[in-house]
């Protein structure tokens, strides 16, 4: 019985959160910082894994990112809504709607193409972006302070508390892709990655795949941006420029399409070498940052991920 | 029980790399004076602004530490602290730059944070300041907005804002008598651009009611193409046309526009305009008038403190000084003159953030610019002399600076508690020129 | 046998360019029966099986599915009603096990699915398990699929289109790709594994020996035509299909 | 009126000119490869670089000042010469065969190497070379000047893509390339060399990249981070015209060209969106391009 309930990924999951949730006590707080923005990233990087089960990545995810951002501010600013739970969770349906809707024209593309068409997406949204003064045009603007259940968190322990709200947010959402993607539809999934031909003559939809992946990577791309815009308390059309979309793309690919955990970890790992390589190499950070990702392509072809999986099944045989 | 030597496993490891970063992040005393110095260092504003500033302020303060810089800034670094900097890049968007300030004020604890070139970042980081209660000095960007529009307790900005540039170009057409019936311009498609136009057009339509816009182009900042722009400008045939472009635009403007006769054919005015001549030296157009954001370079003041300053930059860096380093040096001066007023209070002891931004508010202090008064935003925001010319080849055929005309800060900048744009539009009550 | 037509073409009709794929073709096929299409290579079987199964449309004509009209429909669709194939080819998915392969053919007949449910659940597993059985394919049951012989891959990819209980099983070449002293056996394998349901089998075949044993009914095609149609000794001796189709070879007569 | 659509006209296809070179190279390396270069604009950069420095010291050695032309070619070659090893078989030849999105992050990661490469080289100063641009002198249309060296940019737009059209044409090489880029596998069985031909593709890319580089210069004031919006300036064209096809680009350019110019002259306001806004349409309407050759789906 208790053998059962280490195994059980909700007993782990809520383990890994509380254990999460302890540390950030004590942390130094760019460090909670640090990990909320790695978990705003890897949220969007969880999305365009999911796509990647289905064989496609995206190339535009700042597109969702910046839709979600944009959702969380104007609700903020705009609307007076300032609950954090409340504006991550409306930027994830409202970016999961406009995934939806936005699905069936980029779904009947593969490989490179869906790739562009999607970057292109993201292009044309950055020039609404910059075009619309009423938003801040090109310097998007301020976010109001969030609240907690109607409380505001006074300024030490702001961070602490979306930390920890991210933490649980994403961890519940975690757990559910998890159970997606070991259900029969996210089989289903993987099947069409590798041979779409046959899971047509098996009668079942890549189409409808890929409309579904797209449809929950946006929401979580729109939950990540307001996620990152609240911690910032600010957002701007970078967001949606294609050099964010670069580093998703980067952090799904560095963490492999097997494991959850790891798209957390790469997230983490980017924010860190990012702002170190900033701080130590403030001339040639990009350099690094390029060298970087060569290197990992070359060294971790298949993620992060592909480690965890490998550590966890010899563990799971030592037994 | 293997669930358990995982969880040891994953905890040991994000504990042993956590504290290699929060061990890294500390492992440098902390003794003197540390300042997040945040500036351009790559992408195009680099080499105008970001890079020339930045050697300014290193100058500055390595003279500062060295304790040879004369008075009133004659003692050792900020209040006998030395002072270490941190430089970091500004590029990448306000977003970004939110990041590299906590990162700034949290992870490396600096005690001041000195910085900013663009209007964005400047919109996005004072309210991130103020609830970390970082002590945050603006020392270029433009924005009249920033103090305008909200209310900060430890920010401050220690160059006068964007309006004086355009109020003082728009009285200086007209002292000189220039046909201003017509005007056009091209600024960037961000706050800095819009604002400078709509500062300068109101306050040539207030001084002269009759003149007409004729073209109000916005291209994309960093755009570098400006062929299709200068037709446009041509065939509007503007008397006059303005334009706040800094930096590469601005020198790719210039390139663009000298050959096709745009300079020969209508009064060109830049608004910021000093910082590109070092760079195009004998490729900058004659009879452009400009500013340089304060008395700066060419048109800088007559004083010890000034010369003082220019042949120590020369010297270092082979070049004249144009606005950058100065409004940088500026603000370091500001800094210093706060510190080590609010040392003078508390008896020589390293003062707090807040005991600094208290001896802040409202001071006065002499720069190679002239005197700044930090007197708008309710003591937080500065405002400064100002000097208008005309670009002119001298008896060598070096493009050099004539027709020089100063104005008082109270003459081209609001008094406190007024917004740029209702003083220009109410005709500027109450300046003292 | 029922005289209940399963499957029907009316005068199809496909070209691509000047090459003619297929002329004008009547087929009708009832429940039950087990045929086969000889022809040598570009007469057009396999043409006919993609219009079939929807990955080719016919310029004319009609095909239609227990009196339904199936023509325009895509293959997905096709699929669902009731036409299951398998490939030349195995389309297979390789990186994953045998087991897994059967798993997601088994998830793509299921009508509902739970997003939240483990697809690898016991009564799952029970139904694979017998199918593997009823294959052979015990023994390979847990390795990945792309390390798998040439005939096992052939079962597993049958296995698969089986998944769905189809009415009509198209087979494309079951024993293409595969040793000569393996064929029997794998045909063995396959015949004893679709017996006893009444299904419906269509497959294409070269080994003539083959096309004689395992089928009651041979259509042969010739230049996208149809040229004979009846039963194996019918077919097979006719002087056109000696000629186009099986070469001068005399064919031994059914034992 | 009439002036004003001269102007527009004019103005449109010195534009569209410069896009298409940039663009050329980006679609062309595409078509054959079936990569999306992001770092063709770290090469248009380095294109820059090199001809800022070469062209002044052709002017210090007292050459005829004609052949500044041939410096600037020179510069671009050098560019190809020195990227192409490092890029092509040094680092892309790993990833050939793998998700095509894979090595787009890996040209991503190639520009963000060369913006600091540009810096370590070159430092922080701005570099001008434009005296080029005095060579050709102006010209009076109605009642605007343009100079000369603008207007050749047509014509060398002009010329780099028929040159190209006829090398892969009429050509017995360029045949080969076209086979590859027909299928690389078939090609590969009937003793084409394939990793020659790709070397010599993104050789001809590389090359096309810094010469729009090299154009440039004479131009602009050359300086870090002028790479970053030619990144997405050519990827628009290529989107509009569909990636991969030479007559796509043209007519890409041409329609951001004459938009933008259009826009700048009748509605100001528009014109930072213009670009979009046809990229948009294009998405809506015509989602692989107008002269997309590549199927979108397997089935």
């Amino acid at each position: 019985m208790s053998e059962k309930l280490y195994n059980n990924l909700l007993f782990q999951s809520i383990f890994l959160m509380s254990f999460l949730i302890l540390v950030g006590l004590l942390i130094p707080n760019w460090l909670v910082f640090v990990i909320t923005k790695a978990i705003a990233y890897g949220l969007v990087g969880l999305g365009i894994i999911t796509l990647m089960r289905g064989g496609l990545v995206s190339f535009g995810q700042g597109f969702v990112f910046g839709i979600g951002g944009y959702t969380a501010g104007l609700l903020g600013t705009q609307a007076g809504l300032t609950d954090a739970m409340l504006l991550l969770f409306v930027s994830f349906l409202f970016t999961g709607l406009v995934g939806l809707i936005i699905a069936p024209l980029l779904a009947r593309y593969r490989d490179i193409f869906f790739a562009m068409l999607s970057l292109a997406f993201s292009m044309v949204l950055y020039g609404i972006l910059i075009k619309i003064d009423a938003i801040g045009g090109s310097d998007g603007f301020v976010l109001p302070e969030s609240t907690y259940f109607g409380i505001k968190p006074s300024s030490e322990y702001a961070d602490y508390v979306l930390y920890v709200v991210a933490i649980i947010m994403t961890g519940f959402i975690s757990i559910l892709l998890r159970y997606y993607y070991d259900s029969t539809p996210g089989l289903i999934a993987l099947a069409v990655r590798e041979n779409e031909l046959r899971v047509e003559y098996l009668g079942s939809s890549a189409f409808n795949v890929a409309v579904l992946n797209f449809t929950i990577a946006a929401g979580l791309g729109g939950m990540g941006g307001a996620l990152n815009g609240i911690a910032l308390g600010h957002i701007d059309p970078e967001f949606t420029y294609w050099t964010t979309s670069g580093e998703f793309v980067f952090i799904s690919i560095l963490a492999g399409y097997l494991s959850v955990p790891a798209v957390f970890l790469a997230a983490l790992l980017l924010e860190l070498v990012r702002s170190f390589s900033g701080r130590y190499f403030p001339d040639t950070w990009q350099l690094i940052l390029g060298l970087f990702l060569i290197l990992s392509i070359i060294f971790i072809p298949s993620g992060i991920g592909s480690f965890f999986k490998q550590f966890f099944d010899r563990l799971k045989k030592s037994k | 029980m293997n669930f358990f030597r995982q969880c040891l496993i994953l905890i040991s490891s994000i504990l042993i790399s956590l504290l290699t970063f929060v061990g890294i992040s500390n492992a440098d005393g902390h003794k003197g004076f540390k300042l997040g110095v945040v500036t351009f260092l790559s992408g195009p504003a680099a080499e105008p602004f970001g890079v020339p500033a930045w050697n300014g302020g290193k100058l500055f303060i390595k003279l500062l530490n060295e304790g040879k810089v004369p008075a009133p800034y004659n003692k050792k670094g900020f209040g006998g602290m030395k002072i270490t900097a941190i430089p970091i890049d500004e590029s990448g968007g306000a977003t970004k730059q939110v990041q590299e300030f906590r990162n700034l004020v949290q992870r490396d604890k600096v005690d001041a944070v000195l910085g900013y070139v663009s209007s964005g970042d400047c919109m996005a980081i004072p309210s991130v300041a103020d609830e970390l209660k970082a002590l945050t000095v603006l020392y270029d960007c433009g924005t009249p907005r920033v103090f305008e529009d909200a209310s900060y307790k430890y920010v401050f900005r220690t160059a006068a804002h964007a309006a004086m540039d355009n109020i003082a170009i728009a009285k200086y057409l007209i002292e000189k008598g220039h046909d201003i019936s017509s005007i056009a311009g091209i600024n960037q498609n961000y706050a800095w651009g819009k604002d400078s136009w709509k500062d300068f057009s109101v306050s040539v339509k207030k001084l002269s009611p009759s003149s007409e816009i004729k073209n109000e182009l916005f291209p994309k900042i960093f755009s570098g193409q400006y062929g299709t722009e200068i037709s446009a400008l041509m065939n509007s045939k503007a008397k006059v046309v303005h334009s706040s472009l800094w930096g590469g635009d601005l020198q790719s403007f210039i390139l663009q526009a000298k050959p096709r006769g745009l300079f020969k054919r209508t009064q060109v005015v830049f608004s910021a305009g000093d910082h590109v001549m070092p760079g195009l030296g004998n490729k900058y157009p004659e009879g452009v008038i400009l500013g340089a954001r304060g008395q700066y370079g060419m048109m800088a003041p007559d004083t010890e403190l000034n010369k003082w300053f220019y042949k120590s930059y020369m010297d270092e860096y082979g070049v004249f000084p144009a606005q950058p380093p100065y409004r940088m040096v500026q603000g370091l001066m500001g800094l210093k003159m706060a510190i080590e007023k609010a040392m003078e209070k508390n008896g020589g002891k390293k003062p707090n953030k807040d005991e600094i931004a208290a001896a802040f508010k409202g001071l006065e202090f002499d720069s190679p610019g002239g005197l700044v008064q930090m007197k708008l935003g309710d003591g937080h925001q500065a405002i400064q002399p100002h000097a208008i010319g005309t670009t002119v080849k001298d008896k060598d055929g070096n493009i050099t600076v004539t027709d020089i005309v100063r104005y008082k800060a109270s003459c081209v900048n609001p008094p406190n508690g007024i917004k740029a744009v209702d003083w220009i539009n109410a005709g500027f009550p109450g300046a003292d020129c | 046998m029922s005289k209940q037509s399963l499957l029907r073409a009316e005068n199809v009709n496909k070209s691509f360019g000047a090459v003619v794929a297929a002329n004008n073709i009547n087929i009708n096929i009832d429940k039950g029966e087990k045929v086969s299409l000889i022809g040598s290579n570009g007469a057009g079987k396999t043409t006919f099986m993609n219009m079939v199964t929807g990955y080719l449309k016919p310029d004319t004509g009609h095909i239609y599915l227990k009196n339904e009209e199936i023509t325009q429909l895509d293959p997905r669709i096709i699929t669902q009603k009731g036409i299951s194939r398998s490939f030349q080819i195995p389309q297979i998915f390789e990186p994953m096990t045998a087991w897994e392969n059967l798993l997601i053919a088994l998830g793509t007949s299921q009508k509902k699915h739970s997003y939240f449910k483990n697809a690898r659940s016991k009564e799952n597993g029970d139904f694979i398990d017998e199918i593997l059985n009823r294959f052979a394919l015990n023994e390979f049951a847990h390795r990945q699929v792309s390390e798998l012989p040439g005939g096992v891959r052939k079962l597993l990819d049958i296995a698969m289109a089986l998944v769905r209980k189809p009415d009509i099983l198209l087979l494309d070449e079951p024993t293409s790709g595969v040793g000569a002293e393996e064929k029997y056996p794998l045909m063995d394998t396959i015949a004893k594994a679709l017996s006893g349901q009444g299904l419906t089998v269509i497959f294409v075949e070269h080994d003539m020996d083959i096309v004689q044993n395992y089928s009651d009914r041979i259509i042969a095609f010739y230049q996208g035509a149809v040229i004979a149609d009846g039963n194996g000794n019918t077919v097979l001796n006719d002087s056109n299909v000696k000629k186009y189709v099986t070469g001068k070879t005399e064919v031994k007569a059914k034992s | 009126m009439v002036d004003e659509i001269l102007t527009i006209v004019l103005d449109g296809a010195i534009y569209a000119s410069w896009l298409f070179i940039v663009a050329l190279g980006l679609t062309f390396v595409f078509g054959v490869l079936k990569i999306l270069n992001i770092a063709h604009g770290g090469i248009y950069a380095l294109g820059a670089y090199s001809t800022a420095t070469l062209v002044p010291i052709f002017y210090s050695l007292g050459m005829p000042e004609q052949l500044v032309i041939l410096a600037m070619l020179v510069s671009a070659l050098a560019v190809a010469i020195v990227i192409t090893p490092i890029m092509e078989r040094g680092i892309l030849r790993r990833f050939y065969g793998q998700d095509e999105v894979l090595i787009v992050l890996v040209t991503y990661a190639i520009y963000l190497v060369l913006e600091d490469v540009q810096k370590l080289i070159w430092g922080m100063n701005s570099l001008y070379v434009s005296e080029p641009r005095e060579l050709l002198g102006a010209l009076e249309f109605g009642s605007l000047y343009y100079v000369g060296y603008d207007l050749a940019l047509i014509g060398l737009a002009i010329f780099c893509g028929l040159f190209l059209w006829f090398v892969l044409n009429k050509t017995q090489s360029g045949k080969i390339v076209l086979a590859v880029i027909h299928n690389p596998e078939i090609s590969g069985c009937m003793g084409v060399n394939i990793n020659k031909v790709y070397l010599a593709a993104f050789f001809i890319g590389a090359f096309l990249a810094a010469l729009a580089g090299s154009f440039t210069a004479p131009l602009i004031s050359v300086q870090v981070g002028i790479s970053v919006a030619v990144v997405i300036e050519s990827f628009a064209v290529v989107i509009i015209g569909g990636l991969g096809s030479i007559p796509g680009a043209v007519i890409g350019a041409l329609i951001i060209g004459m938009a933008r110019a259009a826009c700048v002259h009748k509605l100001p306001e528009a014109e930072i969106f213009i670009m979009y806004f046809c990229m948009a349409g294009m998405l809506i309407f015509k989602p692989k391009g107008l002269f997309q050759g590549a199927q979108a789906r397997k089935i």
